[in-house]
Protein backbone atom coordinates (compact mmCIF):
# COMPACT_ATOMS: atom_id res chain seq x y z
CA UNK A 1 0.00 0.00 0.00
CA UNK A 2 2.62 2.46 -0.98
CA UNK A 3 1.34 5.87 -1.19
CA UNK A 4 2.69 9.57 -2.63
CA UNK A 5 4.04 11.43 0.43
CA UNK A 6 0.60 13.98 1.33
CA UNK A 7 2.16 17.42 2.47
CA UNK A 8 1.29 18.74 5.54
CA UNK A 9 -1.80 21.28 5.69
CA UNK A 10 -0.80 24.94 6.57
CA UNK A 11 -3.58 27.84 6.44
CA UNK A 12 -4.22 31.00 7.02
CA UNK A 13 -8.00 31.31 7.37
CA UNK A 14 -11.09 33.83 7.75
CA UNK A 15 -13.68 31.56 8.00
CA UNK A 16 -14.36 29.36 11.13
CA UNK A 17 -11.25 26.76 11.36
CA UNK A 18 -12.86 23.08 10.29
CA UNK A 19 -11.13 21.58 13.07
CA UNK A 20 -12.42 17.73 11.48
CA UNK A 21 -10.80 18.23 8.23
CA UNK A 22 -7.69 19.12 9.64
CA UNK A 23 -7.57 16.10 12.40
CA UNK A 24 -8.83 13.94 9.35
CA UNK A 25 -5.92 15.48 7.08
CA UNK A 26 -3.30 14.11 9.42
CA UNK A 27 -5.08 10.97 10.50
CA UNK A 28 -4.27 7.62 8.94
CA UNK A 29 -3.84 3.87 9.60
CA UNK A 30 -0.22 4.34 10.39
CA UNK A 31 -0.62 6.71 13.24
CA UNK A 32 -1.37 5.61 16.90
CA UNK A 33 -1.36 8.89 18.51
CA UNK A 34 -3.20 12.13 17.17
CA UNK A 35 -2.85 15.12 19.60
CA UNK A 36 -4.39 18.64 19.27
CA UNK A 37 -3.96 22.02 20.19
CA UNK A 38 -7.57 24.10 20.33
CA UNK A 39 -6.37 28.19 21.13
CA UNK A 40 -9.67 29.06 21.61
CA UNK A 41 -10.97 32.82 21.94
CA UNK A 42 -11.43 33.27 26.40
CA UNK A 43 -14.27 35.97 27.31
CA UNK A 44 -11.46 37.61 29.77
CA UNK A 45 -8.14 38.78 29.88
CA UNK A 46 -6.00 40.20 32.29
CA UNK A 47 -9.30 40.08 34.81
CA UNK A 48 -11.34 42.19 31.89
CA UNK A 49 -14.02 40.92 30.44
CA UNK A 50 -13.33 40.91 26.81
CA UNK A 51 -16.09 41.34 23.86
CA UNK A 52 -14.38 39.79 20.99
CA UNK A 53 -10.79 39.77 18.77
CA UNK A 54 -9.64 41.09 15.96
CA UNK A 55 -6.25 38.98 14.16
CA UNK A 56 -4.32 40.38 11.71
CA UNK A 57 -1.21 38.93 10.00
CA UNK A 58 1.53 39.58 7.61
CA UNK A 59 0.40 37.13 5.73
CA UNK A 60 3.17 36.45 3.12
CA UNK A 61 5.63 35.66 5.74
CA UNK A 62 3.37 34.36 8.76
CA UNK A 63 2.61 31.67 6.23
CA UNK A 64 6.18 31.22 5.51
CA UNK A 65 6.80 31.04 9.20
CA UNK A 66 4.17 28.31 9.97
CA UNK A 67 6.17 26.18 7.14
CA UNK A 68 9.09 26.72 8.73
CA UNK A 69 7.54 25.34 12.03
CA UNK A 70 5.95 22.24 10.43
CA UNK A 71 9.57 21.48 8.69
CA UNK A 72 11.26 22.08 12.31
CA UNK A 73 9.15 19.55 13.65
CA UNK A 74 9.35 16.81 11.29
CA UNK A 75 13.19 17.16 11.39
CA UNK A 76 12.99 17.59 15.77
CA UNK A 77 10.29 14.82 16.28
CA UNK A 78 9.12 11.49 14.54
CA UNK A 79 5.85 12.47 13.33
CA UNK A 80 4.26 11.70 10.70
CA UNK A 81 1.73 14.82 9.92
CA UNK A 82 0.62 18.08 10.73
CA UNK A 83 -1.86 20.41 10.57
CA UNK A 84 -1.51 24.12 11.32
CA UNK A 85 -4.42 26.75 10.45
CA UNK A 86 -4.68 30.36 11.84
CA UNK A 87 -7.80 32.69 11.62
CA UNK A 88 -7.61 36.04 11.21
CA UNK A 89 -10.45 38.67 11.16
CA UNK A 90 -12.94 39.42 14.08
CA UNK A 91 -13.23 36.52 16.26
CA UNK A 92 -15.95 36.04 19.19
CA UNK A 93 -15.83 34.53 22.14
CA UNK A 94 -15.18 30.62 21.78
CA UNK A 95 -14.30 30.54 18.90
CA UNK A 96 -10.80 28.93 17.41
CA UNK A 97 -7.96 31.42 16.43
CA UNK A 98 -5.70 28.32 15.98
CA UNK A 99 -5.78 24.54 15.63
CA UNK A 100 -2.84 22.35 15.33
CA UNK A 101 -3.18 18.34 14.84
CA UNK A 102 0.22 16.20 14.92
CA UNK A 103 -0.20 12.42 14.16
CA UNK A 104 2.45 9.69 14.73
CA UNK A 105 2.99 6.09 15.46
CA UNK A 106 4.03 6.86 19.29
CA UNK A 107 2.24 9.47 21.83
CA UNK A 108 5.63 11.16 23.06
CA UNK A 109 5.97 12.77 19.49
CA UNK A 110 2.87 13.40 18.86
CA UNK A 111 2.31 15.69 22.60
CA UNK A 112 6.33 17.20 21.70
CA UNK A 113 6.12 18.14 18.18
CA UNK A 114 2.30 19.74 18.81
CA UNK A 115 3.84 21.70 21.81
CA UNK A 116 6.79 22.52 20.46
CA UNK A 117 3.97 24.42 17.19
CA UNK A 118 2.25 26.63 19.27
CA UNK A 119 5.23 27.45 21.28
CA UNK A 120 7.34 28.18 18.13
CA UNK A 121 4.33 29.95 16.58
CA UNK A 122 3.42 32.32 19.35
CA UNK A 123 7.01 33.53 19.35
CA UNK A 124 7.67 33.74 15.89
CA UNK A 125 5.01 34.30 13.44
CA UNK A 126 4.28 37.42 12.42
CA UNK A 127 0.25 37.65 13.97
CA UNK A 128 -1.33 40.46 16.28
CA UNK A 129 -4.22 40.29 18.35
CA UNK A 130 -6.37 43.64 19.62
CA UNK A 131 -8.61 42.90 22.10
CA UNK A 132 -11.78 44.57 22.66
CA UNK A 133 -13.07 45.37 25.87
CA UNK A 134 -16.45 47.11 27.15
CA UNK A 135 -14.10 50.18 27.92
CA UNK A 136 -11.96 50.24 25.33
CA UNK A 137 -9.53 47.77 22.65
CA UNK A 138 -5.66 46.87 22.75
CA UNK A 139 -3.72 45.26 21.19
CA UNK A 140 -2.15 42.49 22.99
CA UNK A 141 1.07 42.16 24.96
CA UNK A 142 3.41 40.22 22.59
CA UNK A 143 6.24 38.27 22.14
CA UNK A 144 9.72 40.48 20.80
CA UNK A 145 10.74 37.11 17.74
CA UNK A 146 14.50 35.92 18.17
CA UNK A 147 16.10 38.45 15.59
CA UNK A 148 19.24 38.02 13.84
CA UNK A 149 22.43 39.10 15.90
CA UNK A 150 23.54 42.57 14.34
CA UNK A 151 26.83 42.49 12.22
CA UNK A 152 28.55 46.43 12.09
CA UNK A 153 30.44 44.86 9.06
CA UNK A 154 27.11 44.44 6.96
CA UNK A 155 26.63 48.66 7.35
CA UNK A 156 29.48 49.72 4.74
CA UNK A 157 29.97 53.57 4.78
CA UNK A 158 29.54 55.22 1.33
CA UNK B 1 26.31 61.25 0.83
CA UNK B 2 28.94 60.51 -2.01
CA UNK B 3 28.36 61.22 -6.07
CA UNK B 4 28.63 57.50 -6.45
CA UNK B 5 25.42 56.90 -4.36
CA UNK B 6 22.74 55.35 -6.42
CA UNK B 7 18.57 55.92 -5.19
CA UNK B 8 16.70 52.93 -4.83
CA UNK B 9 13.07 52.24 -3.99
CA UNK B 10 11.79 49.47 -1.19
CA UNK B 11 8.26 48.76 -0.02
CA UNK B 12 7.51 49.35 3.46
CA UNK B 13 4.94 47.57 5.66
CA UNK B 14 3.16 48.27 8.61
CA UNK B 15 1.49 46.39 11.15
CA UNK B 16 -0.64 46.84 14.19
CA UNK B 17 -0.18 49.54 16.57
CA UNK B 18 2.57 51.13 13.48
CA UNK B 19 -0.40 50.68 11.51
CA UNK B 20 -2.30 53.01 13.36
CA UNK B 21 0.21 55.34 14.30
CA UNK B 22 1.91 55.80 10.92
CA UNK B 23 -2.25 55.96 9.38
CA UNK B 24 -1.07 53.51 6.51
CA UNK B 25 -0.24 49.81 6.03
CA UNK B 26 2.14 50.24 3.10
CA UNK B 27 4.19 52.77 1.70
CA UNK B 28 6.75 52.73 -0.95
CA UNK B 29 10.12 55.05 -0.32
CA UNK B 30 13.41 55.93 -1.78
CA UNK B 31 16.47 55.57 -0.07
CA UNK B 32 20.19 55.52 -1.19
CA UNK B 33 21.25 51.59 -2.37
CA UNK B 34 22.35 49.64 1.12
CA UNK B 35 21.39 52.06 3.21
CA UNK B 36 20.50 49.83 6.09
CA UNK B 37 17.07 49.25 7.74
CA UNK B 38 17.77 50.88 10.77
CA UNK B 39 18.19 54.31 8.43
CA UNK B 40 14.97 53.82 7.09
CA UNK B 41 13.53 53.19 10.59
CA UNK B 42 14.90 56.50 11.42
CA UNK B 43 13.49 58.28 9.14
CA UNK B 44 9.89 57.25 9.98
CA UNK B 45 10.48 57.56 13.51
CA UNK B 46 11.82 61.49 12.88
CA UNK B 47 7.86 61.84 11.51
CA UNK B 48 6.27 59.95 14.30
CA UNK B 49 7.53 60.55 17.29
CA UNK B 50 5.48 57.85 19.12
CA UNK B 51 7.03 55.33 16.49
CA UNK B 52 10.50 55.61 17.75
CA UNK B 53 9.23 55.19 21.23
CA UNK B 54 8.36 51.62 20.16
CA UNK B 55 12.04 50.93 18.72
CA UNK B 56 13.44 48.54 21.61
CA UNK B 57 10.69 45.87 20.79
CA UNK B 58 10.47 45.88 17.25
CA UNK B 59 11.96 43.58 14.83
CA UNK B 60 13.07 44.11 11.20
CA UNK B 61 12.13 42.20 8.12
CA UNK B 62 13.80 41.74 4.79
CA UNK B 63 11.36 39.63 1.91
CA UNK B 64 9.77 37.64 4.73
CA UNK B 65 12.53 36.83 6.90
CA UNK B 66 13.29 38.54 10.17
CA UNK B 67 16.58 40.88 9.44
CA UNK B 68 19.49 42.63 11.23
CA UNK B 69 18.89 46.09 12.22
CA UNK B 70 22.48 46.61 9.69
CA UNK B 71 20.96 44.27 7.03
CA UNK B 72 21.31 46.98 3.96
CA UNK B 73 18.68 47.53 1.54
CA UNK B 74 17.99 46.86 -2.62
CA UNK B 75 15.68 47.79 -5.23
CA UNK B 76 12.45 46.11 -4.36
CA UNK B 77 13.36 45.02 -1.19
CA UNK B 78 10.28 44.57 1.05
CA UNK B 79 10.85 45.96 4.55
CA UNK B 80 8.51 45.88 7.94
CA UNK B 81 8.93 46.72 11.53
CA UNK B 82 7.32 44.18 13.72
CA UNK B 83 5.78 44.72 17.02
CA UNK B 84 5.77 41.96 19.31
CA UNK B 85 4.25 39.02 17.78
CA UNK B 86 1.24 37.92 19.75
CA UNK B 87 -0.96 35.20 17.40
CA UNK B 88 -1.80 31.81 18.46
CA UNK C 1 -22.70 34.36 35.08
CA UNK C 2 -22.54 31.45 38.16
CA UNK C 3 -22.42 28.11 36.90
CA UNK C 4 -22.81 24.96 38.92
CA UNK C 5 -19.38 23.13 39.23
CA UNK C 6 -19.94 20.84 35.79
CA UNK C 7 -18.45 17.32 36.24
CA UNK C 8 -15.78 15.66 34.33
CA UNK C 9 -16.66 13.85 31.92
CA UNK C 10 -15.05 9.87 32.32
CA UNK C 11 -16.46 6.65 30.99
CA UNK C 12 -16.12 3.25 29.10
CA UNK C 13 -17.82 2.67 26.00
CA UNK C 14 -18.40 -0.24 23.49
CA UNK C 15 -19.77 2.04 20.58
CA UNK C 16 -17.18 4.14 18.92
CA UNK C 17 -16.18 6.87 20.93
CA UNK C 18 -17.62 10.59 19.99
CA UNK C 19 -15.16 12.63 19.94
CA UNK C 20 -16.97 15.91 19.05
CA UNK C 21 -19.49 15.30 22.56
CA UNK C 22 -16.38 14.77 24.73
CA UNK C 23 -14.36 17.87 23.30
CA UNK C 24 -17.77 19.98 23.66
CA UNK C 25 -17.95 18.62 27.15
CA UNK C 26 -14.99 20.70 28.44
CA UNK C 27 -15.04 23.60 25.91
CA UNK C 28 -16.41 26.71 27.50
CA UNK C 29 -16.23 30.47 26.92
CA UNK C 30 -13.59 30.54 30.04
CA UNK C 31 -10.97 28.73 28.28
CA UNK C 32 -8.45 29.30 26.25
CA UNK C 33 -6.37 26.59 25.47
CA UNK C 34 -8.31 22.56 24.68
CA UNK C 35 -5.38 19.70 23.97
CA UNK C 36 -6.85 16.38 23.02
CA UNK C 37 -5.16 12.64 22.74
CA UNK C 38 -6.43 10.04 20.44
CA UNK C 39 -5.33 7.21 20.67
CA UNK C 40 -5.71 5.01 17.79
CA UNK C 41 -5.43 1.44 16.35
CA UNK C 42 -2.10 1.41 14.36
CA UNK C 43 -2.10 -1.07 10.79
CA UNK C 44 1.38 -2.26 12.59
CA UNK C 45 2.58 -3.62 15.80
CA UNK C 46 6.34 -4.93 16.44
CA UNK C 47 6.63 -4.47 12.55
CA UNK C 48 3.84 -7.27 11.83
CA UNK C 49 0.49 -6.18 10.66
CA UNK C 50 -2.37 -5.49 12.85
CA UNK C 51 -5.25 -6.81 11.83
CA UNK C 52 -7.51 -5.97 14.83
CA UNK C 53 -7.72 -5.52 18.66
CA UNK C 54 -9.71 -6.70 21.63
CA UNK C 55 -10.10 -4.71 24.99
CA UNK C 56 -11.34 -5.98 27.96
CA UNK C 57 -11.48 -4.20 31.19
CA UNK C 58 -11.78 -4.77 35.31
CA UNK C 59 -14.51 -2.32 34.55
CA UNK C 60 -15.33 -0.89 38.47
CA UNK C 61 -11.79 -0.81 39.43
CA UNK C 62 -10.74 0.44 35.47
CA UNK C 63 -13.24 3.26 36.06
CA UNK C 64 -12.36 4.19 39.77
CA UNK C 65 -8.48 4.43 38.41
CA UNK C 66 -9.88 6.77 35.57
CA UNK C 67 -11.71 8.91 38.30
CA UNK C 68 -8.44 8.79 40.57
CA UNK C 69 -6.67 10.24 36.93
CA UNK C 70 -9.11 13.24 37.03
CA UNK C 71 -8.91 13.90 40.46
CA UNK C 72 -5.19 14.01 40.03
CA UNK C 73 -4.90 16.50 37.02
CA UNK C 74 -7.12 19.35 38.70
CA UNK C 75 -4.94 18.70 42.11
CA UNK C 76 -1.69 18.86 40.01
CA UNK C 77 -2.51 21.27 37.08
CA UNK C 78 -4.54 24.42 36.93
CA UNK C 79 -7.04 22.82 34.28
CA UNK C 80 -10.83 23.27 33.47
CA UNK C 81 -12.13 20.39 32.75
CA UNK C 82 -11.59 16.66 31.62
CA UNK C 83 -13.20 14.16 29.36
CA UNK C 84 -11.60 10.37 29.12
CA UNK C 85 -13.26 7.53 27.51
CA UNK C 86 -11.79 4.44 26.75
CA UNK C 87 -13.25 2.07 24.34
CA UNK C 88 -13.67 -2.10 25.00
CA UNK C 89 -14.29 -4.66 22.89
CA UNK C 90 -13.25 -5.09 19.63
CA UNK C 91 -11.65 -2.15 17.38
CA UNK C 92 -10.80 -1.85 13.99
CA UNK C 93 -7.53 -0.54 12.86
CA UNK C 94 -8.15 3.03 12.71
CA UNK C 95 -10.74 3.52 15.57
CA UNK C 96 -10.26 5.33 18.61
CA UNK C 97 -9.52 3.13 21.16
CA UNK C 98 -9.22 6.53 24.10
CA UNK C 99 -9.69 9.89 23.91
CA UNK C 100 -9.01 12.71 26.61
CA UNK C 101 -9.58 16.01 26.44
CA UNK C 102 -8.40 18.57 28.83
CA UNK C 103 -9.63 22.31 28.70
CA UNK C 104 -7.94 25.30 30.43
CA UNK C 105 -7.56 28.84 30.67
CA UNK C 106 -3.49 28.78 29.32
CA UNK C 107 -1.95 26.18 27.34
CA UNK C 108 0.80 24.68 29.47
CA UNK C 109 -1.78 23.24 31.81
CA UNK C 110 -3.92 21.57 29.32
CA UNK C 111 -1.08 20.06 27.65
CA UNK C 112 1.01 18.83 31.05
CA UNK C 113 -2.71 17.21 31.98
CA UNK C 114 -3.18 15.38 28.87
CA UNK C 115 -0.02 14.15 28.74
CA UNK C 116 0.07 13.09 32.65
CA UNK C 117 -3.42 11.65 31.96
CA UNK C 118 -2.82 9.03 29.11
CA UNK C 119 1.23 8.50 30.75
CA UNK C 120 -0.84 7.49 34.36
CA UNK C 121 -4.22 5.61 32.41
CA UNK C 122 -1.35 3.31 30.64
CA UNK C 123 0.58 2.44 33.52
CA UNK C 124 -2.39 2.20 36.17
CA UNK C 125 -5.75 1.37 34.65
CA UNK C 126 -6.71 -2.48 34.45
CA UNK C 127 -7.62 -2.36 30.69
CA UNK C 128 -6.10 -5.06 28.23
CA UNK C 129 -5.57 -5.18 24.51
CA UNK C 130 -5.34 -8.92 22.75
CA UNK C 131 -3.53 -8.05 19.46
CA UNK C 132 -4.74 -9.93 16.06
CA UNK C 133 -2.03 -10.94 13.48
CA UNK C 134 -2.84 -13.16 10.22
CA UNK C 135 -0.78 -15.49 11.83
CA UNK C 136 -1.93 -15.26 15.69
CA UNK C 137 -2.86 -13.53 18.30
CA UNK C 138 -0.93 -12.15 21.20
CA UNK C 139 -2.20 -9.99 24.88
CA UNK C 140 -0.01 -7.15 24.31
CA UNK C 141 3.20 -6.47 26.73
CA UNK C 142 1.95 -4.34 29.38
CA UNK C 143 2.87 -2.27 31.97
CA UNK C 144 3.53 -3.24 35.66
CA UNK C 145 1.00 -0.96 37.93
CA UNK C 146 3.06 0.34 40.97
CA UNK C 147 1.70 -1.57 43.44
CA UNK C 148 1.69 -1.35 47.23
CA UNK C 149 4.83 -2.03 49.51
CA UNK C 150 4.29 -5.41 51.29
CA UNK C 151 4.10 -5.12 54.82
CA UNK C 152 4.80 -8.22 56.29
CA UNK C 153 2.95 -7.27 59.63
CA UNK C 154 -0.38 -7.57 57.98
CA UNK C 155 -0.09 -10.93 57.65
CA UNK C 156 -0.50 -12.22 61.12
CA UNK C 157 0.14 -16.21 61.91
CA UNK C 158 -3.11 -17.58 63.24
CA UNK D 1 -4.13 -23.98 61.42
CA UNK D 2 -5.68 -22.82 65.07
CA UNK D 3 -9.19 -24.23 66.01
CA UNK D 4 -10.68 -20.48 66.36
CA UNK D 5 -10.11 -20.10 62.32
CA UNK D 6 -13.36 -19.01 60.55
CA UNK D 7 -13.78 -19.72 57.08
CA UNK D 8 -15.13 -17.18 55.38
CA UNK D 9 -16.05 -16.26 51.14
CA UNK D 10 -14.21 -14.32 48.59
CA UNK D 11 -14.92 -13.69 45.30
CA UNK D 12 -11.85 -14.07 42.33
CA UNK D 13 -11.36 -12.28 39.06
CA UNK D 14 -9.04 -13.34 36.56
CA UNK D 15 -8.35 -10.82 33.21
CA UNK D 16 -6.48 -10.78 29.87
CA UNK D 17 -3.96 -14.55 29.70
CA UNK D 18 -4.71 -15.14 33.37
CA UNK D 19 -8.33 -15.62 32.63
CA UNK D 20 -7.42 -17.62 29.55
CA UNK D 21 -5.06 -20.20 31.65
CA UNK D 22 -7.77 -20.54 34.31
CA UNK D 23 -10.43 -20.99 31.87
CA UNK D 24 -13.10 -18.87 33.77
CA UNK D 25 -13.41 -15.30 33.97
CA UNK D 26 -14.73 -15.39 38.10
CA UNK D 27 -14.59 -17.48 40.94
CA UNK D 28 -15.89 -17.84 44.90
CA UNK D 29 -13.61 -19.64 46.83
CA UNK D 30 -14.01 -20.56 51.01
CA UNK D 31 -10.27 -19.61 52.43
CA UNK D 32 -9.73 -19.00 56.39
CA UNK D 33 -10.19 -15.12 57.35
CA UNK D 34 -7.14 -13.06 57.19
CA UNK D 35 -5.46 -14.99 55.19
CA UNK D 36 -3.39 -13.17 52.99
CA UNK D 37 -4.07 -12.96 49.04
CA UNK D 38 -0.45 -14.51 48.33
CA UNK D 39 -1.80 -17.49 49.81
CA UNK D 40 -5.38 -17.60 47.95
CA UNK D 41 -2.93 -17.20 44.52
CA UNK D 42 -0.49 -20.09 45.67
CA UNK D 43 -3.83 -22.58 45.68
CA UNK D 44 -4.46 -21.28 42.10
CA UNK D 45 -0.85 -21.72 41.20
CA UNK D 46 -0.84 -25.04 42.44
CA UNK D 47 -3.69 -26.52 40.27
CA UNK D 48 -2.48 -24.32 37.59
CA UNK D 49 1.56 -24.13 37.19
CA UNK D 50 1.53 -22.00 33.99
CA UNK D 51 -0.08 -18.97 35.74
CA UNK D 52 2.60 -19.26 38.69
CA UNK D 53 5.34 -18.64 36.14
CA UNK D 54 3.50 -15.13 35.71
CA UNK D 55 3.50 -14.40 39.44
CA UNK D 56 6.41 -12.19 39.36
CA UNK D 57 5.03 -9.81 36.82
CA UNK D 58 1.65 -9.96 38.23
CA UNK D 59 -0.24 -7.06 40.83
CA UNK D 60 -3.33 -7.69 43.52
CA UNK D 61 -5.99 -5.72 44.13
CA UNK D 62 -8.34 -6.08 46.84
CA UNK D 63 -11.92 -4.25 46.54
CA UNK D 64 -10.87 -2.21 43.40
CA UNK D 65 -7.50 -1.25 44.81
CA UNK D 66 -3.81 -1.92 44.22
CA UNK D 67 -3.54 -4.11 46.97
CA UNK D 68 0.00 -5.73 48.58
CA UNK D 69 0.81 -9.62 48.86
CA UNK D 70 0.13 -9.73 52.14
CA UNK D 71 -2.93 -8.24 52.52
CA UNK D 72 -5.53 -10.62 54.61
CA UNK D 73 -8.79 -11.10 53.27
CA UNK D 74 -12.39 -11.31 54.88
CA UNK D 75 -15.83 -12.36 53.96
CA UNK D 76 -17.11 -10.73 50.84
CA UNK D 77 -13.66 -9.36 49.55
CA UNK D 78 -13.16 -9.58 45.67
CA UNK D 79 -9.72 -10.16 44.86
CA UNK D 80 -8.03 -10.22 41.15
CA UNK D 81 -4.76 -10.86 40.23
CA UNK D 82 -3.77 -8.37 37.28
CA UNK D 83 -1.33 -8.94 34.69
CA UNK D 84 0.93 -6.03 32.91
CA UNK D 85 -1.78 -3.54 31.75
CA UNK D 86 -2.19 -2.14 28.32
CA UNK D 87 -5.10 0.03 28.00
CA UNK D 88 -4.50 3.36 25.91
Amino acid sequence: MNKLPQPDLLALVRDPIDHVTLIKHVREEEDGAIVTFDGCVRNHSHGRRTLYLDYEAYESMALEKIREIAEQIHEKFPIHMVAIAHRLGRLQIGETSVFIAVSSAHRPAAFDACRYAIDTLKRTVPIWKKEYFEDGAVWADGEIPPAPLETRAANPAS
Amino acid sequence: MGVSSQTVRVKVLFFGRLKEIVGQAEDSVELRDGAPIEELFSQYGASHPELARFRPSLVASRNQEFAAWSTPLHSGDEVAFLPPVSGG
